[in-house]
């Protein structure tokens, strides 16, 4: 309990500047306060433009507290026993009205531009596509690009995890392996209810509705474990359905595909029905 | 005080264009946003005038809607660069916002003299 | 006059023992039950939250040993809170209680069916708690998809009664707010006494007017998009089913397209509420009366296009995701200059630091924090990071939970005088107001990081990384739990010792019409119709 | 000793009323019959819902009918329908037909969400259901010029025929009241059972397809209104025939107007949205253009 005290107050004390360290890459780490680290371009100006309005957010609730502590202060019964009629001051009024329309053009012209580079994906180099279902995910892989295969990817148990040493309600049994350095186009869909594609530290996240298909990308060059979670209330499982991505070299990932062919054969043929990329314009 | 004059009959446009919502003709103003203490030609005081936020939040819809709008469109359309759509959108709301606020004040005004809007109160107790 | 009315107790329009609640055709009564309602509903909503945080104060499985039981209970939670606390308690109670009174109304329009009103919604409250008790998802009871109710988790997956119930529960509450904004608009834009202009109504019948306009027009598509999804369970349509031609993504829209509206319907009341309470304690008139007025009537017109904020991972096209940035952000900053409003209302003021008081200003700074990472939220790129994370959770509780439910009870601390006709311990109504507003905060302040971490909502476990944060918000949640404690003692304590409160409590600030009557007012006030001027034109 | 307190204003005090606790009760129990009833559950061995769920219609009807008698208790013998309250009751009667406005907006939207975006690659299941054309592939639709053009001239014939018999009441010519309104009952009821032939005919049936969804949806909600509506006018009918109403005060007939009006106009929505440019006939003339 002690412990849990002291390190309450030195979070408290960390508050204002939460060092980017706390954060945890892939995965979030204990007492973390920010976005987890990024690893994608995506990403990285997503996390840019947070800290931005952050800054912007942050100035205006102390500006705020600071306005109410002083009418607290100064226009109380003792302090100004007579109330008087509205004064007027013409820059505050000028300030009053420009300011926050400036603010919503600084915060409104970053965001546009990130939300089109989110969106317009690039030309990708791998096509997988991320099936939600009650309650894990389906990954396939396109045999046009050595794949061809397709598996289930399930949480493992608290203890499983722990044997494994990795995440407990984040590590799964197969992972979704990709390689660094390559522009990754995942295509969603839902298999039974709506479920949803998170990755923090990729900056990605999309809803799995069943007949849509939804796409997001990534690329990354930084090799890793990168954990998400179903982020969409899909019934009793919902939080043990996680999403595990295991990002490696090029060469690595060679032959991790033609491993995986010969392990997942049998899977081949999925049942859940998913378009092909050429339907999507 | 001064000699009754006629009154107008549009009082908002008369407000809209700085001018005293009774008359017409004085001016409603004192510098850029001061309200005068009174009309110098029908002598309306205008001690009720108080517009409050109510012009900033129109400007702020109106001008927003288009500056932001703008902004958007210049990316969208254009890509232009962010310092490029800052140096032209800036500058554009610091002139729309100079531009609307005396206008949008004088509407807020005239609309409060013309419906005589303000909190009542019970006629027994001032 | 006013003992002369008391004298006519047996009079044959004032109703005695259960005959003047069940029967009530009095908008004083009738708010009152509102009130008694939102307080019973406020408990069994607050109690669900209550066994949500000690299941969240440690990672693994505490106490809901079926992970689906949580998610009901969440669901029970966040429909309760919004249409059986908040809503009941500013529009139905306080709005019923003060509407005809301060715009100087002997009662409401139709008080036959405001009294319907009222009563639809303990037989919807009672469709709601049955739904929680039979079956929902197999082998479970209750719905647990979330106050959303998006299908297909909602249809295909939930095949038991209970979302059923649930859904007839919404229809009837639907029925019941629509009837009540039918009213209020009828009463404000009709009864309004001699002089008393539309544009001298005081700022909290202008909210209610808006509120009303806004149930109006935005409830019938909600009963719409509900009746579809009672259809698509148990007719075999497919409105929401791809595989019938259908779209679930069309349930997301007309539900958002109620679903914002319905926030600004629940903070409108209190944003009138505030406006009142700081007049009065400031001894100053509102800033900007019609200013602020006519801003109402625009941003509530203006908030029915902003809806698919909320649905920013949905998929929606480019195009379509930079309309609802732009729409949102356009509408948030003038909803936000309602805070300056206030502060400037409060400059130049003699305020006096009431109970009532000391709420509304925390009302004004938690609404801040809230607003504020609405408009992080607003623009999608980031919202790609936290949708449907603890931020958002945070986003609105701040709204909600400190936002409304503090406006509550600033408007419980400054009409109890008004409405029992007894004075509340100031001490006790600061007591209260300092431990929830601590308790509030440690709540739901964490939520914030652990949000920004990624601790996605709806979930009845998560990574251990999470734990600090969440036990943290779960011990807020006790505490503001306990105030509430103090609050209902402070409640027991003033019908106890029944110390008169007079026609005016608070002094020369509070110049509305409620307190020119007497506490409580008599059973029809207004007998003669009150005549209302301005100040001098 | 009642004037003691005498009102000096021209509002309407309700006196207390049962209707509202007992409508709500009835509707309450009608709610768990209704679910009882289409989850087929069962009271001691048997399937109760219909018996529930008709009990609490039967209440909530009763609720109905005696609060609405109450109301025309007080407009034509208590005098209480001032000129004041007969405003109020105008604003109601707008503000109610502009919640059922928003109640259709809600079908046109899921109409419109089906029918616009019916080939959306993206959604591909629908597309390859749908056949990516609206109306879907495998879909027989009405022929517009056939039924439904009857029906709009029935329900325009039966406008008109109203406003007749509002200006018959309003000269106080009790005579064409009295026919306006027969005339007017009979057309809708001749609508609703040319709408009933025409479901009967319909090719698409209201499960499993969006198209037999969203156009019984709509159009039986409509229908439903039409039926509403004609009982509303054979009330008025009735209390015409019983002397009520006069030119100066016939507020329940007027709003039996407005609201076929209303019946009218978002008949005309349906039948150029639904049926015109929703059937091949508007599919061949956006294509032809
Ligand atoms: C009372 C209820 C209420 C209120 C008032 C608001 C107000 C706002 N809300 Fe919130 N919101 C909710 C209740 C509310 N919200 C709920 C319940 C949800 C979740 C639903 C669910 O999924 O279950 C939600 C979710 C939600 C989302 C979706 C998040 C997601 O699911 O990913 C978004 C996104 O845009 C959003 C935005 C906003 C904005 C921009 C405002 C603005 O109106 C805020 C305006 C206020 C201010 C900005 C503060 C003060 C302003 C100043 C001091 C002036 C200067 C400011 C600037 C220049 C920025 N809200
Ligand atoms: C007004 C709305 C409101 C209020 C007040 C609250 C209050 C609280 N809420 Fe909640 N909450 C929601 C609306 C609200 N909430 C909604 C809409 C959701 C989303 C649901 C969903 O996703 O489906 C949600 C979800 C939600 C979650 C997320 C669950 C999850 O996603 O897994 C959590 C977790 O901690 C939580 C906790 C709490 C707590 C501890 C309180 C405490 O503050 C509660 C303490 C109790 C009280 C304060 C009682 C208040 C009493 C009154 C208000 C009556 C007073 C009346 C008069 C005086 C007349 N709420
Ligand atoms: Cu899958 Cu949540
Ligand atoms: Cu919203």
């Amino acid at each position: 309990m002690n412990r849990f005290w002291s390190r309450a107050a030195l979070a408290a004390l960390a508050l204002g500047l939460a060092a980017p360290a706390s954060a945890g890459t892939g995965q979030p780490s204990p007492w973390q306060m920010n976005l987890q680290n990024p690893v994608t371009e995506v990403a990285a100006r997503t996390g840019a433009l947070h800290d931005g309005v952050l800054w912007i957010i942050t100035a205006i609730t102390l500006f705020v507290l600071a306005l109410l502590v002083y009418v607290v202060v100064r226009f109380n019964e003792k302090a100004n026993p007579v109330p008087s009629k509205t004064t007027h001051h013409t820059g505050l009024e000028i300030a009053w009205t420009g300011i926050p329309i400036l603010i919503l053009v600084f915060i409104a012209i970053p965001s546009f531009s990130l939300l089109r580079y989110q969106i317009d994906a690039p030309k990708p180099d791998i096509t997988v596509k991320a099936i939600g279902k009650q309650w894990y995910w389906t990954y396939e892989y396109p045999a046009d690009q050595g794949g061809g295969f397709g598996f289930d990817s399930l949480m493992l148990s608290r203890e499983d995890a722990q044997k494994a040493n990795q995440p407990a309600l984040l590590a799964v049994d197969n992972e979704l392996v990709l390689p660094a350095g390559k522009t990754i186009l995942v295509q969603v869909v839902g298999g039974d209810v709506i479920h949803n594609f998170a990755v923090p530290s990729f900056g990605v996240r999309i809803d799995a509705i069943p007949g849509r298909l939804n796409q997001t990308w990534f690329k990354t060059d930084k090799e890793g474990m990168y954990y998400g979670q179903c982020s969409r209330l899909c019934g009793a499982n919902h939080a043990f359905m996680p999403i595990a991505i295991r990002i490696v070299s090029p060469e690595r990932y060679a032959a991790w595909l033609v491993e995986a062919k010969k392990k997942f054969a049998s899977n081949a043929d999925d049942s859940v029905k998913v378009a092909s990329l050429s339907r999507v314009d | 005080m001064t000699e009754p004059v006629e009154p107008t009959s549009s009082p908002l446009l008369a407000g809209l264009r700085g001018r005293c919502p009774r008359c017409g003709e004085g001016r409603l103003f004192d510098g850029y946003l001061a309200v005068a203490p009174a009309c110098d030609r029908c002598g309306l005081d205008y001690g009720f005038a108080d517009s409050g936020d109510g012009p900033a939040v129109f400007i702020m819809m109106i001008v927003g809607f288009f500056t932001v709008g703008l902004a958007l469109w210049l990316d969208a359309s254009f890509a232009w660069s962010l310092p490029a759509i800052a140096g032209v959108v800036v500058p554009l709301v610091f002139l729309l916002v100079l531009g609307l606020l005396r206008p949008a004040k004088g509407l807020m005004i005239a609309a409060q003299w013309h419906n005589k809007a303000e909190q009542g109160r019970p006629e027994d107790r001032p | 006059m006013a003992h002369a009315a008391t004298a006519h107790e047996a009079h044959h329009d004032h109703p005695t023992g259960w005959r003047r609640w069940v029967l009530s055709t009095n908008h004083k009564d009738i708010g009152t039950m509102y009130l008694i309602f939102g307080i019973v509903a406020g408990l069994i909503g607050g109690a669900l939250s209550i066994a949500m945080r000690l299941e969240l104060q440690e990672p693994g499985l505490q106490y809901f040993t079926n992970p689906q039981t949580y998610n009901v209970f969440v669901t029970g939670h966040g429909l309760i809170m919004v249409f059986f606390v908040v809503m009941p308690a500013l529009i139905g109670g306080f709005g019923n209680w003060f509407v005809p009174i301060m715009i100087g109304a002997p009662d409401m329009a139709f008080p036959r069916m405001n009294n319907v009103s009222f009563w639809l919604l303990p037989a919807a409250f009672g469709l709601l708690l049955i739904s929680m008790f039979v079956e929902g998802a197999p082998g479970s009871t209750g719905f647990g998809g979330g106050w959303t109710v998006y299908p297909p988790l909602s249809t295909s997956g939930h095949p038991g009664p209970a979302l059923d119930f649930g859904i007839l529960a919404l229809h009837i509450a639907g029925a019941s707010s629509i009837l009540g904004a039918i009213n209020f608009i009828t009463t404000i834009l009709n009864m309004r006494a001699p002089g008393m202009t539309i544009h001298r109504m005081p700022l909290f019948a202008w909210a209610m007017l808006v509120t009303a306009f806004l149930l109006l027009l935005s409830l019938p598509v909600l009963a719409g998009a509900i009746t579809m999804l009672l259809t698509d369970r148990n007719f075999g349509t497919t409105f929401f089913d791809p595989a019938g031609g259908g779209d679930p993504v069309l349930y997301q829209h007309l539900f958002w397209f109620f679903g914002h509206p319905e926030v600004y319907i629940m903070i409108l009341p209190a944003f009138g509420i505030v406006s009142h309470i700081i007049s009065t304690f400031s001894k100053k008139p509102v800033f900007g009366y019609l200013g602020m007025a006519y801003a109402m009537v625009a941003i509530g017109a203006v908030g029915f296009v902003v809806w698919a904020h909320h649905m920013y991972t949905a998929g929606l096209s480019l195009k379509t995701q930079q309309y609802f940035v732009f729409a949102t952000m356009v509408i948030a900053v003038p909803t936000g200059v309602k805070i300056f409003s206030w502060i400037a209302t409060m400059w130049g003021g003699s305020m006096r630091f009431t109970s009532p008081m000391i709420w509304a200003i925390g009302f004004i700074f938690l609404f801040t924090v809230g607003g504020v990472t609405g408009v992080v939220l607003a623009n999608a790129g980031i919202d790609r990071q936290l949708h449907n994370t603890y931020y958002v959770v945070a986003h609105f509780h701040y709204v909600l939970s400190l936002g409304a439910v503090f406006a509550i009870f600033a408007a419980w601390y400054y009409w109890f005088p008004k409405i029992t006709g007894y004075v509340f311990s100031e001490f006790l109504a600061k007591l209260h107001f300092w431990i929830a507003f601590i308790g509030a905060n440690v709540l739901f302040f964490p939520m914030h990081f652990s949000g920004l971490a990624g601790m996605p909502r709806h979930y009845v476990d998560y990574p251990d990384a999470f734990a600090g944060w969440n036990r943290i918000s779960s011990i807020g949640s006790y505490i503001f739990a306990f105030g509430l404690l103090v609050f209902f003692y402070g409640c027991w304590q003033a019908f106890s010792r029944k110390q008169a409160a007079g026609e005016n409590p608070w002094g020369a600030g509070a110049t509305t019409l409620e307190w020119t009557l007497s506490s409580p007012p008599p059973y029809h006030q207004f007998e003669t119709l009150p005549r209302i001027t301005g100040s001098e034109h | 000793m009642a004037d003691a307190h005498t009102k000096n204003h021209d509002y309407h005090i309700v006196d207390p009323s049962p209707w509202p606790f007992v409508g709500s009760v009835s509707a309450f129990v009608m709610a768990v019959g209704a679910v009882m009833w289409m989850k087929a559950m069962l009271i001691g061995g048997i399937k109760a819902g219909p018996v529930v769920f008709g009990a609490g219609l039967i209440g909530v009807l009763y609720t109905m009918a005696a609060w609405w008698s109450d109301v025309t208790r007080e407009a034509e013998r208590g005098g209480y329908h001032t000129r004041v309250v007969q405003i109020s009751h105008r604003y109601g009667m707008i503000m109610f037909i502009a919640s059922e406005v928003m109640f259709f907006v809600a079908w046109f939207w899921a109409y419109f969400d089906a029918s616009l975006f019916a080939g959306e690659a993206k959604q591909f299941i629908r597309a390859e259901f749908t056949g990516g054309s609206w109306p879907p592939k495998g879909i027989e639709v009405f022929d517009p010029w056939h039924l439904p053009l009857l029906n709009t001239l029935i329900l325009l014939t039966s406008g008109t025929t109203v406003t007749w018999a509002h200006h018959a009441l309003l000269h106080d010519d009790r005579e064409g009241l009295k026919w306006g309104l027969i005339l007017t009952c009979v057309l809708g009821a001749i609508f609703s059972v040319v709408q009933v032939y025409e479901y009967q005919h319909a090719a698409f049936g209201f499960k499993g397809h969006i198209y037999g969804a969203t156009f019984f949806m709509a159009t039986g909600f409509h229908g439903f209104h039409v039926f509403v509506g004609t009982i509303f006018l054979i009330v008025c009918l009735a209390r015409a025939l019983k002397g009520h109403f006069t030119p100066k005060q016939h507020l329940g007939f007027e709003f039996a107007a407005w609201y076929w009006h209303f019946v009218d106009v978002v008949w005309l929505f349906l039948f150029v949205a639904i049926y015109l440019w929703g059937s091949h006939w508007g599919a061949a003339a956006a294509a032809g253009h």
